[in-house]
């Protein structure tokens, strides 16, 4: 599973996408993927915000996941 | 609609695609570099999108305008990348039949763009930068 | 501020007088002249003014909004002479450090020019012409 | 005394000024110089309003004229 990465998650991961190791099998919802990288870039809890785009939509929590869904972390945006 | 992320924003365009026979008021916003940010002097921003999304995002505000006001033309552009003090990032415009809706949908579109448009501006100062929002 | 009565209003040189590296919004109004009112289809429309005392009503409301709210830059161009469909009459234009300042008080200006400044249009219809506003 | 007209008065009037002969000696005011229209071009009576201006600025009834003065008739407006 890839994960696009923008702004200042980008810079927080040091790369602009993520590959989640197909090992990692607890990533079935939107929250067990923001708890897995919570855990392991604890830079991301200190953002205002973070949502999950999945196929370049706003996501909930409780969404499911699947390697073919395009995943992205959306930092608090700021265009305009 | 015209929607675009584009690498430089033109008025003139916009323009030009608002005009209608039916319309006679056009409002235009455009959102620029200014050169101070909460007291610190700007030197450039940066300006990056997730494109593919933030173009859906922009049409759902768009959609969303034009079911709330009748409204002739519509554009929304959104520059990426470097720009500098005075450039201008973002141009909306709405042309309509009387200028109440002009204006208020033209409003409307900016304010909800800046809420939910996945679009990220780096901020450069003289000593640092930052990533404006990121952070409480 | 850029206050004039001109035979054809001009976008670039509003945009151009804008431009301030402390201003963060722009907010710009076009008036354009639409096929329709009230109904009817419009041919034309001539305007008319009583320039030396429109200057002074336009810089009388361009004062009370600077008073009002904190602007960079502020311009009020209006048409005189026949104008077609489509082509522009009035732009109004607003540059401050934030947006809400900008839509505000271009919203004002071209409000309150409406009320007071001296200047009149008659619409040309297929068959016949009415001075606007000129009988209840 | 010599009226500026606009717009529709203009063409009640049928010419772009208005010369007052020098024997109307009771417009001393806006308020006389209105009635003085008024009864000469009754067209004037239908308009929706009809302000004076003295010297480019909107006058009251109550202020006074004098042939120094430019006086222009001011029908309702409509730029924009």
């Amino acid at each position: 599973m890839e994960i696009l990465l923008f702004g200042i998650t980008r810079e927080i991961v040091g790369h602009s996408a993520l590959r989640v190791p197909p090992g990692e099998e607890t990533l079935h919802t939107v929250g067990d993927l923001k708890n897995w990288l919570a855990s392991r870039y604890p830079e991301l809890k200190k953002l205002s915000s973070l949502a999950v785009a999945v196929d370049s939509e706003y996501a909930m929590d409780d969404q499911p996941l699947s390697p073919q869904n395009e995943i992205a972390l959306i930092p608090p945006v700021s265009g305009g | 609609m015209l929607i675009r992320i584009v690498d430089q924003v033109d008025l003139q365009e916009a323009y030009q695609y608002l005009q209608a026979p039916t319309a006679g008021g056009i409002d235009l916003f455009i959102g620029t570099v200014r050169d101070n940010a909460k007291g610190k002097n700007v030197v450039k921003l940066v300006f990056e999108a997730y494109a593919p999304m933030a173009l859906k995002e922009m049409r759902k505000i768009a959609d969303r305008a034009q079911a709330q006001w009748p409204l002739e033309r519509l554009v929304m552009l959104h520059a990426v990348g470097e720009k500098r003090v005075g450039e201008p990032v973002v141009i909306i415009g709405v042309a309509s039949a009387h200028r109440d809706a002009a204006f208020t949908a033209c409003r409307f579109l900016i304010d909800e763009l800046k809420k939910t448009v996945p679009i990220w501006k780096k901020e450069y100062y003289q000593d640092n930068s930052v990533w404006v929002n990121a952070h409480p």
